[in-house]
């Protein structure tokens, strides 16, 4: 099995999950974070202190599909996640051993 | 969720129960009202002159007092609830609002103030019938309309004040209903029977009024210590023990959402305060003026006295300490406000500050009932204490009611050599914890049989704001706010 | 965003079209004014005497119609939007706090109150010259000062509540110029038809002036149905229609970010209302509490008006709806308040609350326009359904305007069997449609025309908070809190 | 932390020394007081009549100017520290709404307005003896409780203001240590100054008291630009000096955690500063109105001038700049507001915006030291232009002092032709500066050998309201809300 | 050393915690999701507009264990994490290079 | 690649930050999280009720590097992020298969 950890602009969200559900892959785990990257972040000013905010929103999904379906998810986030914009995130893959549904305790590709 | 009574809550059942025994030569004698002098039409006095500086406070009051409720304990009850439940819980001030102002209209003023036996009014004033700018027997120098709607003001924040006990925890439908029949059965005759004319506990507070308004039991209260606050704080404690605790409490840690909104709650409830007890006077003069410094000084005292004990016992002196020691200071002397002196006012303050610390953190904890937000802890306990030592500071040259000056009395209270009036003020404490303790538990074991009290299980868990109004208090997710476009939450449809 | 009327916003541009035409005939006759006496120096009358209560009342009054906009309006609506926008919405109540304040002493108070004809006053006031501690004719016990301020607190919600309409999308820049033009154009000259000396729609409320005061088509509006509600609410209709929708509108949820800042925000601003409604009386007495407890009922008979459809409707009564209603409940009372019976208000409340239900909910989708925080469909639908019931339900025991005593008139509503009034409230109605309507929208094509209204893309998806002020409401990361140290913001400069 | 003076610090340490020099002849004069003929009980008017216009007028304006504290300065404050001194920074204007109180009844009034020398006054009032229903001289129309209430609000929230130079960094102990004895030692004297009976600077405005209460350094201060904002903000500029700054301060960001909060406390400022302003006149008139308009006009023309100089210099006007600007012209105003008209008071406002914009955010950096809040940046700086500009802009017309009668004069400002209010000015602002400045360094020194001043590393890292109150602001986790059950909090005992 | 990514239910968080102490991991991290799965989100709703709300408020805790007790904390997990309701949530196991405790420098075994 | 997560304390994060941007890397995604571990929590008491707030608020950094980079970041992390205290916080490694970049779709190393 495969954990993809995509690193997404947050109005991107919707349209990555539903390609998503098209492939068939339907559970989702979003973390709303901060990204530093090429992406400018922006000024901010109280009272005159200038603050310079470096990071940008952005929302981390974490993806767990069976190693077969990676491709195309991968495809999948990349295609509905671009905006062309800097700052559309990046897309990781790595590897999963083991994988339970703490509800039956089913393992593996059966709890995906 | 069945109520089988716990060990303590029995207690409290035979303690109703001796109560009512003890009172009932004092309701026998109630029975036979007094014969009493009317102005002509009963209330209105007709040709009465109308005072532009006691209107303009009076009305400035009233702003005041609803202020108290809403947005003031909207956000004091609103910051101490888990995130889940903050909405509901405004909601519950906000709509008592709503729904009493119009009852009142209808009949609950009515039932309070229209002319009655000693422990209700009647219909005459129902639909605000005969309630026009002539001023009334009750407040002679303002319109009969202003004295009602600053009654009313006083109608909405003591059921509001209940919602403290069920918090967390109750239907919507239900709070409503309950706050309906509470206001009608418990409210409105408390209300006149302390300042109803002829009302049982009438003592004819600051008004040259004859006999007619006095009743056979006359006790202080200034501004509502017991119509107020015991009646709402021992209805609280009905609510606890009836509808039993939040799931997970004692396991679970509960921590107020957002004490932020409650010191701005309790700031405004101080200010509000000024309405509430300075406004009792009915007109801007000195009594007034004595009043209100009485209610601040009581206010800066209590919270004092909390943090103290606070500071003595745990180690450091918090800020909800703090807040929740002013408003047991207000509310200690709501009663006595009128009729005591600023000193003792500091005094008393001083007193229920310490004593409503370990009502809100030990008592509860050892009788082992869920007083959500401590309704009882502040408002039964201290509204206790304080229609009783209103007894004790009472002050006969701050304010005489007419009943003492009938009776040549130049004295009110224990501490000038006069102990009557905390003989009635003890009887007036413990018929109103009676009527109240009694009324809201027959109200609440007739709401649970027919739709029952509590939200279910899964209601509890994900909320009242969701389970009871479909919303939620906050949405601050990155997903609607940074971007005007897709998200997590998706529109499906427009009603 | 150009901007292309679609099929709904053409269909209102006839419907203006078509109401011009229909009031012709009544603007030439407005424009032979009636011969009027006035006091010797047209306004200020210098001897008269100074009531200190009503003097309270009033100045008591003016700080709470401030409260309505800030903090009031400023939450209510700063709730509602999303949180990258709350400080810019937030911002647009203050700003005019501030700007229209400075434009009321320049020319404002002038245009509305000093002598002109019956459509605009004059220059005589400008700079505030001649607005002394004397009373003046609007108010004859109270300092024109006094009534200047009390005014200029209305000048400054009026506008801001057009706010609702452009929410989240209008450039700080535009909306402060269109607001101080607006001010001009159409604020002031409303004000002075309806309350100033000689003003087409005056009716003489209250006041016993002689025919000085009296216009041409004297209609009922107590304390601003017409100029304050019906105006920013047409106004708003057709701010929401020239700017077009928010980007995303539609197809993404924009939940408010913190209805419980919209809680509060609500009940301040009915607590605020009696100061709006009461002090509209410009006195303490019955007429002053008469208004101030029908504002009260409507209020509370709105919030249960709109949750009851709601709850039938959409199964759960919500938070938001409840607050909704109040407010339509208040605004619909306005021009009525003076003149109606508490019950007559409860059954206005109503009927409000269930219409604004529908035009917030339903009309907008229906007719296609991001009206974002429904100011037209509260304030405008609300607004002239008031002054329209307002010509049914006014009795003329309750308040009779020196027009209708000059006229032998004893009655004034529909109800009691006297329809005049309801012609020229629909005549009124019209009118302030026409006037607001095309108006705002000249004044909207000019200001795009020349600046843009709106923010761009990029402004607009980043939030107005950053965009148009380079802050951010909210600052909550641990990075800020959890030290004092490095984060991942850094400080690179100080200005 | 050790307290060594840094350039700036120095520099200003010699400036208040050659000030003191500058001043000692005035101080000499001082010392022989004038003969002064006095009421025949000294303060109290036992046969005065009083007024419930001006009564309801003055109570409101009371609760008006608690609401300035808590919650208006609470929020203001609150929501400018960062997220984790949130509660301490609202803890410390709540808990001086208790402290002083109790202390201005033990003690606090009795040195300001009991009858003393030129500096302070006496014993007479201690534990509020003697002050009950009946006018005094202070205020000859409305109870001396009243007036006594009335004043207390203003020593409550002089030393809140100061909070602002402190925050985020201060032991809560050594913080209401420092308030009392401020009070007690800067406070009450500069009070009895500026209003009390002889009074140094008593210039015995607006009443027709004879020559009993005019001091020998008459000066004009309607509603204390020295007593409240000087001192405090001088004080303040001494607090961030001897303190030091924030941990992280210059290096790492401290934005403010809410903007939000400080919005909606700087226009609940905004509203009771009509209280403190317009009641500042003592009565319900037109002098009250000629105050409170004023003081509006200023606020507005305040921010104003800040977001227009902000817009040049850096691009955007902030909403964080308005309010602070609105702030700034509320406090300019305070000495002028009942001696000028409106349109001077908007160009006072235009004027304080600027230099006020600079004094926050230029001049602080350059010196170095850390105002946290901008105490001394708004109120000393703006406290200070605006007993200038009183001097200057003042207009007999409006207002003419007992002493200008007693002495023939027609004219106050320099503006009008007169210089002598101005010298007087210069010469009460340089008195306030030395007695605040001095007097807070002694102080702060003596606490800080004492008992130390700030908060360990450790604390200050955590932040306040952990450290010094064990709670926190918010609690908004998922794991609290989400569920009624186990989250990563356990409760592990009962008090 | 493995990692092992385990969302639950918030509320179960405390028990899980409890268990994996029992077993003497005390080190655990938890970060605020939001889950999309089979478990259905809720509704709200503003004047009217229906808000579809997809998403369900999870926690997931991140865990590194030493390979050998693996097991054990897989089953400690699932076990108290379960209450048998849909959305009872996953756990996904993955291995782990690397570990250094940043204070002493310890690396992989030790750090744990 | 690699994939480093690094639990460090929230003040530490803009000197993590520089000494890695030092190295020439950029890209790093910050997550608020709550830790567990050695380092007490605190009290907090409302009303009497007295509660044990068992965690520690850290950052969560995950940064993505190629795997030559990864000894140079370890260390650069491990130094920026130590203060000495208890809480310092836990560094994980552990192989990434395939990297993203969404915006141009350029992968593994070429997307870093
Ligand atoms: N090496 C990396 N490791 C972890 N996260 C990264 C890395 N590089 C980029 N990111 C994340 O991807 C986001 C987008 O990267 P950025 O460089 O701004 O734009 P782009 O990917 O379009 O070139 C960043 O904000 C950051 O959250
Ligand atoms: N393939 C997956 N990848 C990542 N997270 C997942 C995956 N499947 C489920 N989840 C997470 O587990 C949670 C529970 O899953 P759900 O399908 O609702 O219930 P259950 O696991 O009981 O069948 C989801 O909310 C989501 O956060
Ligand atoms: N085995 C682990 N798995 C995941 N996170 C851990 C682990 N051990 C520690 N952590 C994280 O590292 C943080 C610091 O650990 P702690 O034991 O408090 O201090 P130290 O690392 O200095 O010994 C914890 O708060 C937790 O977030």
């Amino acid at each position: 099995m495969r954990m993809i950890e995509a690193v997404i602009q947050p109005h991107r969200l919707e349209a990555v999950k539903s390609a998503l559900a098209k492939l068939g892959i339907l559970g989702v785990t979003a973390i709303e974070c901060k990204g530093f990257g090429r992406q400018m972040g922006h000024t901010e000013r109280y009272r005159g202190a200038k603050m310079d905010v470096g990071f940008i929103p952005k929302i981390m999904l974490k993806i767990c599909v069976k190693s077969a379906d990676c491709p195309a998810a991968v495809a999948a986030i990349v295609e509905n996640g671009r905006t062309g914009q800097v700052g559309d995130g990046k897309l990781f893959v790595s590897p999963v051993e083991q994988v339970v549904r703490i509800r039956t305790g089913e393992t593996d590709d059966a709890a995906l | 969720m069945r109520f089988v009574p716990t060990a303590p809550s029995k207690a409290l059942l035979i303690v109703f129960t001796l109560l009512i025994a003890a009172l009932l030569p004092a309701w026998a004698a109630a029975a036979e009202p007094l014969p009493v002098t009317l102005a002509p039409d009963g209330i209105n006095l007709v040709n009465g002159q109308i005072n532009s500086g006691d209107t303009a406070w009076m009305l400035t009051s009233s702003a005041l007092v609803l202020m108290m409720t809403g947005p003031g304990l909207a956000l004091f009850y609103g910051g101490l609830v888990r995130r889940k439940n903050v909405l509901a819980t405004m909601m519950q001030s906000f709509i008592l609002m709503a729904v009493i102002s119009v009852l009142w209209a209808i009949i609950g003023y009515s039932l309070a103030f229209s002319p009655g036996n000693s422990f209700i009014g009647g219909f005459e004033f129902a639909f605000l019938r005969g309630v026009g700018a002539a001023p009334s027997i009750y407040a002679q120098t303002i319109p009969h309309t202003t004295w009602m709607i600053f009654q009313l003001m006083f109608a909405i924040i003591t059921p509001a004040l209940i919602c403290g006990a069920y918090a967390e925890r109750m239907k919507f439908s239900s709070m409503v209903i309950f706050s309906v029949l509470w206001l009608v059965l418990i409210y409105c005759p408390m209300a006149h029977m302390v300042w109803g004319l002829g009302g049982l506990f009438n003592s004819g507070i600051g008004l040259d009024l004859g006999s007619a308004v006095i009743g056979q039991l006359p006790a202080l209260d200034f501004a509502g210590g017991t119509v107020v606050h015991i009646s709402s704080g021992v209805s609280a404690l009905v609510c606890a023990l009836v509808l039993g605790h939040r799931r997970g409490y004692k396991t679970h840690p509960m921590p107020p959402h957002s004490v932020v909104l409650s010191v701005v709650g309790a700031a405004l409830l101080w200010v509000g305060w000024f309405g509430f007890n300075g406004g009792s006077a009915l007109s801007a003069g000195g009594l007034a003026s004595s009043a209100l410094i009485a209610t601040h000084f009581a206010a800066a005292a209590g919270a004092l006295g909390w943090i103290f004990i606070e500071w003595l016992k745990a180690g450091k002196p918090t800020v909800l300490g703090a807040i929740s020691g002013a408003v047991a200071g207000l509310v200690v002397i709501t009663p006595a406000c009128g009729f005591t002196t600023p000193m003792y006012a500091i005094l008393m303050g001083l007193i229920v500050g310490v004593v409503c610390f370990f009502s809100a953190t030990s008592l509860k904890h050892l009788m082992g009932y869920d007083d959500s937000l401590d309704a009882f802890g502040v408002h039964g306990v201290g509204g206790t204490l304080g229609a009783i030592l209103t007894g004790v500071f009472a002050v006969g040259a701050v304010n005489l009611p007419y009943y003492y000056q009938r009776h040549g009395l130049t004295k009110t209270g224990l501490l000038e050599g006069y102990g009557g009036t905390l003989v009635n003020q003890l009887l007036a404490t413990g018929f109103t914890w009676v009527i109240a303790g009694v009324g809201s538990l027959i109200l609440l074991l007739l709401i649970k049989a027919i739709m029952g009290l509590r939200v279910n299980e899964a209601d509890e868990y994900s909320g009242l704001d969701l389970s009871q109004h479909g919303e939620s208090g906050y949405n601050l997710e990155d997903a609607y706010s940074a971007t005007y476009a897709e998200s997590g939450a998706t529109l499906i449809e427009e009603a």
